[in-house]
């Protein structure tokens, strides 16, 4: 496999300090290679923003990290660990090596400025010495990239409409050619025809210009289409690691297969939809053990008292992959 | 059809699914409502209230004098007889204070709840019902905005005579309710649209309940802090009032203090402790309520909740401040978090 | 562009009915100029003095509210406010038109310092939570509680004196006259600092803790993340993108405080004897001056509006949301 | 205690009817528009027909903005309608408020897209059906079983647990149920369902999926059932018609319309759809010819067929001519309303 | 550098003795207005008017029975029966446009007040008017002994050169003021006006004052401060506590002087209200009151100097018409006494009740306006000194406009106010008991006459003060109203209306004082030109 541009080891979030605090994010292992999609599923609250945020450092307040590394390796140069940057250090690093796009892109643009000024800002704060005139070539350079023509330059946010505005934003996040794009259910709010035309579009700039991509969604059938690697969370673990087409085809974690068999399928014969019974897990109250046991058909005595760690499941196929089941104890625990 | 009946009986029948673990769900139901008190700020507020609207009650029993009462010690400074002081014709200050506590009060509160009345009734039913009845709405409640509040009492008080509390509270009140109109017609425009209102509607509940029953509760907070907001303002108009004389009731209140206090020159007597108190009780009412205010405010909003501790620890002994966009790191070493246990003995799997 | 027009038809009728108002207010008022005259001057003026007054004043004649009324809106058509009685035989618009740029000037720029202040203040309070200038709050809410007549009268007890830097009262030095030199304006500033500082300090903890909540508010929006994300220079995060919308909500709050500039600080310039209009409000209200109070209300009324429509237009400029193309 | 009806009437019976409805929402005119006679609208929704029948669920599909909801709006006169006409029971009904408003309300119920949204947070769960039942005097003389048999038949068991807690207390697909059970308190004969489980998480939305299938099987209600995720309408709908920037475009059995869709637009939301046996990053056969993918502006709707400019079949005629509904004839009742099945016309 | 601005040299700084004087007046906002007829104008409000115009005569009110001196006529001849007179004017007077003053100016200036009403402040029933060389020869229609100094040395006298060319003389603003005085107007602006000292052409000395500086407070308070700090140095004006917060800031140089004058304040009584109509009660209540407390309590010490007499005739000005019998009758406290007299009366005192003859329970209110705080404080003492005698009194903070209303009205029980003043006591009893100005409950008596007291007496005293021909009549007739007053007591006397001020001697000496009471204090009146002559520099 490829080298790896980022490495998260036992990353842990929290919200909150003490008592109070919530686990959102717990002993994340999860490795990024150079040039591939890696997706991220699970159901909402299962961590996956927090994860997000919380290895950028961008998570609010009252969000705080406890614990992990998140180690970055440069194109040049020594890793080094994100979590350890001088907060002058993260501000470099931030957007020229790691950019992230957000779910709502009406949100996350700024409604008060033009798109330009929005995309040229970025330039300016990281390559101060650049030429007014060459940011805003650049800036038109990215928006023709993502289809948009460079005469909406001038545009005001709310003058675009929706899937115009995520284009902005993607084209915002690569306009640094930066080595990894975080994602956050970037397509949402957006219909079925544009999710696909967009995500479509990415896919071709990843083969062109070779970044990596942390894609996060729950919506899985998306993220079997379009990712390489799939890494499923559940209560703020990982749970299962594996590449795309294998988790589609045999998911290991009971919690996964619930989660593929959640969702009608529009081609081939009608599937059993089973469902996942239960809900969600409370965070700030986690039942001990597996934190998927009191949901999980297949629990049995281990599952309640002890957590299972991620790691190679004991298949055959369970070279490339790893999961955190009792049904599928760990030969060697990754991280 | 072929969708498999089973996976209906999997998810819908007995509680097998859908039903939650008991202790899952604190019931924390109701008392949320009045979590705002736990507020600090509030309750620091609220605890200078109660001692204010003690007072109010009892003050007239406790005062050691009557207010009105000469006495030979004229102007005389803070002693152990007179804790305020006295007056030019010997009176009490403190019991001035004391006795015109409930007048303040009285006007404040009475003010207050006239003002909110008139702006809910307005306000919301502007918001709600829209159209023409809102167009003639907003242009009364602009008019009245846009008349000088604090003038226009002066010109209405002097047409009554001798206007006691209750009318010059009806005055305060009457002037006073357009902004928090506006501010809950835009309120109400806000919550008008969203779907429970509109849910509410579709089952079929007449309008006058949906204003009562399913918006106003809604916007309780906002009045409520349109009520605290007004409370200030019918205070400070109300002592405004007494201090340049157009009231022309004869009990005492702070302003009443504030009148003869200015009238006699009491500073430049160098009598401070018949100035001052009175503005001091007013600044310390008006504080009291305001912190109401915030929490209240906070309530709504968690957001503008200060973060109660803003400087962490690290592992390392440094300190990190809570800020947005840079999220502090308590620990940045990669050792698993401790309440993850490692098993190392594998476990017997079930037979498949 | 529609929106506009609708805006303007709205204020245009709004004027109108407080205008009307205005105009039917002051003659609710008991008793008449003359008479308040005479107990004005308490036994300094005769009592015989009372036919003469009304005459002069135009009062002897009897004449019915509604062509009253008819007579004032055709008077305010051809921009005449009437004479004043209080000032006689001195036009309203002369009264008005000499107060005015005083309290404009004092109230006028304390009120955007006020602002300015306050909103920097504000600023920091949320951007930086839990520092030095969140410890502030308290404090100013405390002076923002205080009774301002109160506020000014202690402060000309305590600083203004014999021999102090700070005249107790006046626009400037008695032996000057208005002019743009070296010598008036010097003192007209020594003697704005006073009532300035008193408003000042007790109408900026408002803007303060507005301008913070829309901070925070503003703060946890996604944008602001993503400027995080993106590098920016903190101050240029702070700035463009925090203040920058936290601002918008506050400009129309802004806007009603400059049009309350004459109406809401009547004290002040009572206590500090400073030549304004809020002042001259007062003694038209004592004196049954109606011409002068319509007036001052019409100025008062007219402000506030504009500066109504100045912020929907200001709204307008500054989020580009509300700008249509069309 | 009989205070919800579970006779079965006879099955197919037309409950409601949605003929050539149409609904323009008026636009704010701009200075320049007073000198133009024509007020500009939104045409939201275009001469819309829709057949509601008991014991059946109609699933309405098409992208954000297609009119979806519009149409429930209309159906649950809510909003007043520009023409067409909507017929309960074959009864031509109008209706704005007051008593007659409630009786109607009383026959067809509308359920929200956002559990989260459509409960008042200050109210309890017993508050909220409380007051649909009472409403529509349905309570009975025993109000506490009429509620425990309210929430019983949405699966919240045992009712008391959830009858004193309030909207947040519960969790997303618990509050559906519960907006589920409020509509089930006016005993309607249609249930208009607003993208009832777009809110909601993947794991919950089968729950909530299959209960309004149970309740249209008991109960026998007629269902519209509307979404974006025409997968979805595939499981769960016994018709699926599709919408486009406020037309239907076609409508059929649901099973012939997803795996035979015959109109273009149906085929590109169909291929658009997220699946999971599509090799990874493989490009859009579709890509190049849809245009900039953007929705038609509905103020100045295209003329003719309102997908051409986005249509890789578009033919001269569809951008002048308006299509009508078409047979197809590969299943029956099958229809597009696209000229590419005009085997008449064919030039 | 800023050679041509008018502040070029106001820098006070820079000079080495002070040569002007600060006079400020609690008049609120000033707009420009300089025509001395207009009541409303500045230069009335603040009195400047009488250092540009001058009066005929100055007569000094603080010793009312002396003659005036002769001022800008040279010799005032009135006619036995006071409806004529003869003026003779001085020969070297000059306008401040150099032109002479002469019998014409004052012809034309009577006869602008003759024929606009709205001029006439003191309604003087001007008849006919002729100049023979420098003799003015002016005639009335009633006789005028009562007003003879209002209409000598209270009128300003006015350039006919300058005014026949106004339009309207009533409206106008008398922008550019040419007058007799020594002084010329340099400055107007809202808060203050400035007056230069004329250079040449001035009748007499030159005052040593070379300018004046006018200052329009806003409020007492303000007024107060001013003087205490001593950005004023010459003012008209209440001040509480006048020891603490004036004197003592500058014990040296901070001085009152307040002169009692003819013109007074008391309680008045609505005789209409039962049992009030009964004489025997008033003089009860008359005798309770602690005129002493109120002096020192209400009016600091010194603002309404006590009224002695039971005349109600003010000490000093007042002494010198003093009926004989009453000569030595003087008001002092004596609950003892009003309560023998209630007793003989018919009034029961039960503990602490009074009834009157019928058993009611006697109860008065006592109304004023809230923001007048001496006649409030006033009135809380006469309301514990009725007290003692049994009375409930209530004290009632009218509004001010509803309180004038009403007492016009005769809708009161009992009220603090003033009289008129003038330069006998006719005034005074004028105002308090002339049945002419009586007029029934609820229409509104503008001129007097509030307590509606009705004395047929009274008014036929009066009316023979004010007609008769010689000192003997009036003597007379003066002896029969003061009779009425004591008898009958149809208002109580408290305090008299002063015509001091506050001043400092800081800068300028030679103030009236005591014991050299040359002229009244107040810097609005027409004494103060006379005043200001006299001022010397301080450290001359
Ligand atoms: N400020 C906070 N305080 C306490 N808990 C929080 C806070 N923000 C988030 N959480 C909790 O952290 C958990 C993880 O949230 P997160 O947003 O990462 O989930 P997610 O997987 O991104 O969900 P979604 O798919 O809905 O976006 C959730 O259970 C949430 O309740
Ligand atoms: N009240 C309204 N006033 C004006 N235009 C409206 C109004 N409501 C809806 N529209 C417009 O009508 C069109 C159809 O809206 P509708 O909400 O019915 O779409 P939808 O299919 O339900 O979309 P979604 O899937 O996003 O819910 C949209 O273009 C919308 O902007
Ligand atoms: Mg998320
Ligand atoms: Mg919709």
């Amino acid at each position: 496999m490829a080298e790896p541009v980022l490495e998260i080891r036992n990353l842990n979030v929290d919200y909150g300090l003490g008592d109070r605090a919530v686990h959102a994010v717990r002993d994340v292992n999860l490795t990024l290679h150079r040039g591939e999609v890696l997706g991220l599923a699970g159901e909402s609250g299962s961590g996956k923003s927090t994860l997000a945020y919380g290895m950028t450092r961008l998570l609010a307040p009252p969000g705080v990290i406890t614990g992990g590394e998140v180690v970055y390796h440069p194109q040049q140069g020594p890793a080094y660990d994100v979590l350890g940057l001088t907060d002058r250090q993260l501000r470099a690093w931030r957007w020229a090596e790691t950019a992230i796009v957000f779910q709502g892109a009406m949100n996350s643009l700024n409604p008060v400025h033009k798109i330009s000024t929005q995309l040229t800002d970025v330039l300016k704060a990281h390559d101060p010495k650049m030429s007014e005139h060459s940011r805003s070539a650049r800036a038109r350079e990215m928006l023709k990239l993502v289809g948009i023509s460079a005469d909406r330059m001038d545009a005001y946010p709310h003058q675009l409409s929706g899937g115009m505005r995520q284009r902005v934003m993607i084209g915002m996040a690569l306009i640094l050619q930066p080595q990894v794009v975080i994602m956050d259910e970037p397509t949402t709010a957006l219909d079925v025809v544009m999710q696909r035309q967009i995500l479509g579009q990415l896919i071709e700039l990843r083969e062109r210009l070779g970044f990596s991509v942390i894609f996060i969604t729950h919506d899985l059938s998306l993220l079997v289409e379009f990712s390489n690697r799939i890494a499923i969370m559940y209560g703020g673990r990982i749970v299962e690691e594996a590449p795309a087409a294998t988790i589609y085809r045999d998911a290991l974690h009971p919690y996964s297969k619930g989660l593929l068999s959640s969702f009608p399928a529009l081609r081939g014969p009608k599937r059993e939809l089973a469902g996942i019974p239960g809900s969600p897990p409370d965070l700030a109250g986690m039942p001990a053990g597996c934190s998927f046991h009191p949901r999980c058909p297949k629990a049995f005595e281990p599952c309640n008292s002890a957590i299972p760690v991620l790691g190679r499941p004991d298949t055959p196929d369970g070279a490339g992959r790893s999961v955190a089941c009792w049904l599928h104890p760990a030969e060697q625990p990754v991280g | 059809m072929t969708i498999p009946t089973s996976s209906i009986e999997q998810v819908i029948p007995g509680q097998g699914s859908m039903a939650q673990p008991e202790a899952a769900k604190p019931s924390r139901a109701k008392r949320q409502r009045f979590l705002f008190v736990r507020n600090k700020k509030a309750a620091t507020g609220l605890v200078i209230l109660g001692v204010y609207v003690l007072i109010a009650i009892i003050g007239p029993w406790i005062a050691p004098y009557d207010p009105s009462a000469r006495s030979n010690d004229l102007v005389q400074g803070p002693s152990a007889a007179h804790w305020f002081g006295t007056t030019h014709l010997g009176q009490d200050v403190f019991s001035q204070i004391l006795e015109g506590t409930r007048s303040v009060m009285l006007v404040g509160f009475l003010a207050g709840a006239i003002a909110t009345t008139l702006s809910v009734l307005i306000g919301v039913t502007a918001g709600y019902l829209g159209g023409k009845m809102d167009d003639s709405l907003s242009v009364l409640t602009n008019v009245v905005l846009v008349i000088p509040a604090v003038p226009l009492m002066i010109i209405i008080t002097s047409v009554l005579n001798n206007a006691s509390d209750t009318l010059v509270a009806l005055v305060i009140g009457l002037t006073s309710w357009s902004w928090n109109a506006r501010v809950l017609r835009a309120q109400t425009l806000s919550l008008r649209r969203r779907d429970f209102v509109e849910a509410s509607r579709a089952s079929g509940e007449r309008t006058w309940r949906i204003i009562v029953f399913e918006l106003m509760p809604n916007l309780t907070a906002v009045i409520a802090s349109g009520f605290v907001g007004t409370v200030i303002f019918a205070v400070l108009s109300e002592i405004t009032l007494a201090f340049i004389g157009v009231v022309s009731n004869s009990g005492w209140n702070w302003g009443t203090i504030l009148f003869w206090a200015q009238g006699q020159q009491a500073l430049g007597q160098d009598a401070w402790w018949w100035f001052v108190p009175a503005g001091l009780a007013i600044a310390l009412l008006g504080t009291s309520l305001s912190l109401i205010n915030f929490g209240i405010d906070e309530f709504v909003s968690p957001r503008l909740r200060s973060a109660g501790k803003t400087k962490l620890k690290t592992a390392s002994g440094g300190t990190v401040r809570m800020r947005i966009g840079f999220t502090p790191v308590l620990s940045n070493s990669a050792t698993p978090h401790t309440h993850a246990k490692v098993v190392a003995t594998p476990v017997m799997r079930e037979a498949k | 562009m529609k929106y506009f027009l609708q805006r303007i038809a709205f204020y245009l009728f709004t004027a109108w009915a407080a205008i009307t108002l205005n105009f039917f207010i002051p003659r609710m008022v008991p008793g008449d100029p003359v008479q308040s005259l005479i107990t004005k001057y308490q036994g300094q003026l005769s009592t015989k003095s009372i036919q003469s007054l009304y005459v002069l004043f135009g009062l002897d004649k009897d004449e019915g509210l509604w062509s009253q009324y008819i007579d004032y809106w055709k008077q305010l058509f051809h921009g005449d406010l009437g004479l004043s009685f209080t000032f006689f035989p001195t036009p309203v618009s002369t009264v008005i038109g000499q107060a005015l740029p005083w309290t404009l000037l004092l109230v006028g720029i304390t009120t955007v310092i006020s602002f300015l202040l306050g909103t920097g203040l504000g600023v920091l309070a949320g951007w930086r939570r839990g520092s030095w200038v969140d410890g502030l709050l308290p404090v100013t809410t405390f002076f923002s509680s205080v009774p301002y007549f109160w506020l000014g009268i202690i402060a000309i007890y305590l600083l203004a004196g014999p021999d102090s830097f700070f005249p107790s009262s006046g626009g400037f030095d008695s032996g000057l006259v208005p002019a743009w030199d070296q010598y008036f304006i010097p003192s007209a500033i020594k003697h704005s600092l006073l009532p300035a500082l008193t408003i000042l300090i007790s109408s900026v903890s408002g803007w303060i803790l507005s301008m913070r909540n829309m901070m925070v508010t503003v703060s946890s929006e996604d944008y602001i993340t993503v400027a995080h994300a993106k590098g920016l220079p903190e101050r240029r995060v702070a700035v463009s993108y925090a203040a920058r919308n936290a601002l918008l909500p506050n400009i129309s709050g802004f806007a009603l405080a400059l049009g309350f500039i004459v109406g809401g600080t009547l004290l002040v310039e009572i206590v500090f004897s400073y030549p304004g209009l809020g002042y001259t409000l007062l003694q038209g209200l004592g004196a049954k001056d109606y011409p002068l109070m319509q007036g001052v209300f019409l100025v008062i009324t007219i402000s506030v509006l504009v500066a109504n429509l100045l912020a929907d237009i200001a709204y307008l400029l500054l989020d580009p949301r509300t700008r249509k193309e069309g | 205690m009989t205070s919800i009806q579970d006779a079965k009437a006879p099955a197919g019976e037309v409950v409601l009817e949605a003929i050539g409805l149409t609904k323009h929402f008026p636009v704010r005119r701009r200075l320049r528009d007073l000198f133009r006679r024509q007020h500009s609208a939104v045409h939201a929704v275009d001469d819309v027909h829709l057949t509601l029948r008991r014991g059946q669920v109609v699933a309405l599909v098409g992208e954000s903005g297609s009119g979806k909801s519009t149409v429930a709006r209309l159906l649950a006169q809510l909003y007043p309608r520009t023409g067409g006409d909507i017929q309960l029971h074959g009864e031509s009904t109008r209706v704005k408020g007051g008593s007659s408003f409630r009786a109607y309300a009383a026959r067809v119920q509308m359920i929200f897209q956002d559990p989260f949204a459509s409960l008042n947070p200050v109210h309890t769960i017993r508050y909220h059906l409380t007051r649909a039942l009472k409403i529509h005097h349905n309570a009975g003389d025993d109000l506490d079983a009429a509620l425990a048999e309210l929430l019983t038949r949405v699966s919240l068991t045992p009712p008391e647990r959830y009858l004193d807690k309030f909207p947040h207390e519960l969790s997303g697909g618990q509050r559906q149920r519960v907006a589920i059970a409020r509509a089930l308190g006016a005993q309607p004969e249609a249930l208009l369902a607003d993208e009832p489980v777009s809110m909601l998480d993947v794991s919950i939305r089968l729950g909530v999926l299959n209960l309004l299938r149970d309740l249209k099987e008991r109960l026998d209600l007629a269902i519209l059932y509307i979404t974006h995720d025409i997968a979805s309408a595939r499981y769960f709908a016994d018709q699926t018609m599709v919408m486009y920037a406020g037309r239907m475009v076609e409508g059929g059995d649901s099973e012939t319309v997803t795996q035979t869709p015959a109109h273009p637009y149906t085929r590109l939301l169909i291929d658009s759809a997220p699946d999971p046996d599509r090799l990874t990053g493989d490009v859009d056969p579709l890509e190049e010819d849809r245009g900039n993918g953007e929705p038609p502006s509905l103020i100045n709707p295209p003329s003719g067929c309102r997908f051409h400019p986005r249509c890789p079949a578009a033919m001269a005629r569809c951008s002048t001519d308006l299509p009508v509904p078409l047979e197809i004839g590969d299943a029956p009742g099958h229809w597009a309303a696209c000229w590419l099945y005009d085997k008449a016309g064919a030039r | 550098a800023c050679g041509d601005s008018p502040n070029a040299n106001s820098n006070n700084a820079n000079k080495a003795s002070v040569d002007y004087l600060r006079i400020g007046m609690p008049n609120g906002t000033q707009t420009e207005n300089h025509n001395p007829f207009a009541g409303t104008s500045s230069a009335n409000a603040l009195g400047y008017k009488w250092m540009i115009y001058e009066p005929l005569t100055m007569w000094n009110p603080v010793k009312p029975a002396e003659p005036a001196k002769p001022w800008l006529a040279k010799e005032v001849k009135w006619a036995a029966d006071y409806k004529s007179a003869d003026i003779t004017m001085r020969d070297n007077a000059t306008w401040s446009d150099g032109q002479k003053v002469t019998a014409d100016d004052v012809a034309y200036t009577f006869t602008l007040l003759k024929t606009n009403e709205a001029l006439n402040a003191n309604a003087i029933p001007f008849g006919d008017i002729t100049v023979n060389g420098s003799t003015v020869h002016v005639t009335f229609t009633a006789p005028q002994f009562v007003n003879q100094n209002k209409i000598m040395a209270s009128t300003t006298i006015v350039p006919k050169h300058i005014w026949e060319k106004i339009a309207d003389p009533a409206t106008d603003i008398n922008k550019n003021p040419i007058g007799s005085g020594p002084y010329t107007l340099k400055s107007f602006t809202q808060a203050g006006i400035i007056l230069n000292v004329r250079t040449e052409g001035y009748w007499q000395d030159l005052p040593k004052v070379k300018e004046l500086r006018y200052t329009s407070y806003a409020d007492n308070s303000a007024q107060t401060t001013a003087l205490a700090n001593g950005e004023s140095e010459w003012s008209f004006v209440f001040i509480p506590n006048y020891q603490a917060t004036f004197v003592s800031k500058d014990p040296a140089n901070h001085k009152i002087w307040a002169p009692g004058v003819l013109g007074i304040h008391g309680l008045y009584i609505n005789t209409t209200i039962k049992p009030f109509d009964d004489a025997k009660l008033r003089q009860a209540m008359n005798m309770v009151i602690n005129r002493a407390d109120i002096f020192t309590q209400a009016e600091a010490g010194y603002f309404h100097p006590q009224i002695d007499s039971v005349t109600g005739l003010p000490n000093g000005a007042g002494d010198a018409f003093i009926a004989p019998e009453y000569k030595d009758k003087k008001l002092t406290p004596d609950v003892a006494g009003a309560k023998a007299l209630l007793q003989s009366a018919g009034y029961k005192l039960n503990g602490t009740t009074l009834s009157d003859p019928s058993g009611k329970p006697v109860k008065i209110t006592l109304t004023d306006p809230a923001p007048w705080s001496d006649y409030q404080t006033t009135l809380e003492i006469i309301k514990t000194n009725l007290a003692e005698i049994g009375i409930a009194a209530t004290v009632d903070k009218a509004n001010q406009d509803k309180w004038d209303q009403n007492v016009q009205k005769g809708d009161f029980g009992a009220t603090m106010r003033w009289t008129n003043g003038g330069a006998t006591p006719y005034d005074i009893y004028q105002t308090v008991m002339d049945g002419d100005l009586l007029k029934p409950i609820g229409t509104a008596a503008q001129q007097g006459n509030f307590g509606r007291f009705k004395s047929p007496e009274a008014t036929a005293a009066l009316k023979a003060y004010a007609n008769a021909t010689s000192d003997a009549d009036r003597t007379t007739a003066m002896n029969q109203i003061q009779k009425v007053f004591v008898e009958q007591v149809p208002m109580l006397p408290v305090g008299s209306d002063n015509v001091g001020g506050a001043y400092s001697t800081k800068n300028w000496t030679g103030w009236p004082s005591d014991g050299d009471a040359y002229a009244g204090m107040q810097p609005t009146q027409p004494y103060a030109l006379d005043v200001v002559l006299h001022l010397k520099a301080a450290n001359s």
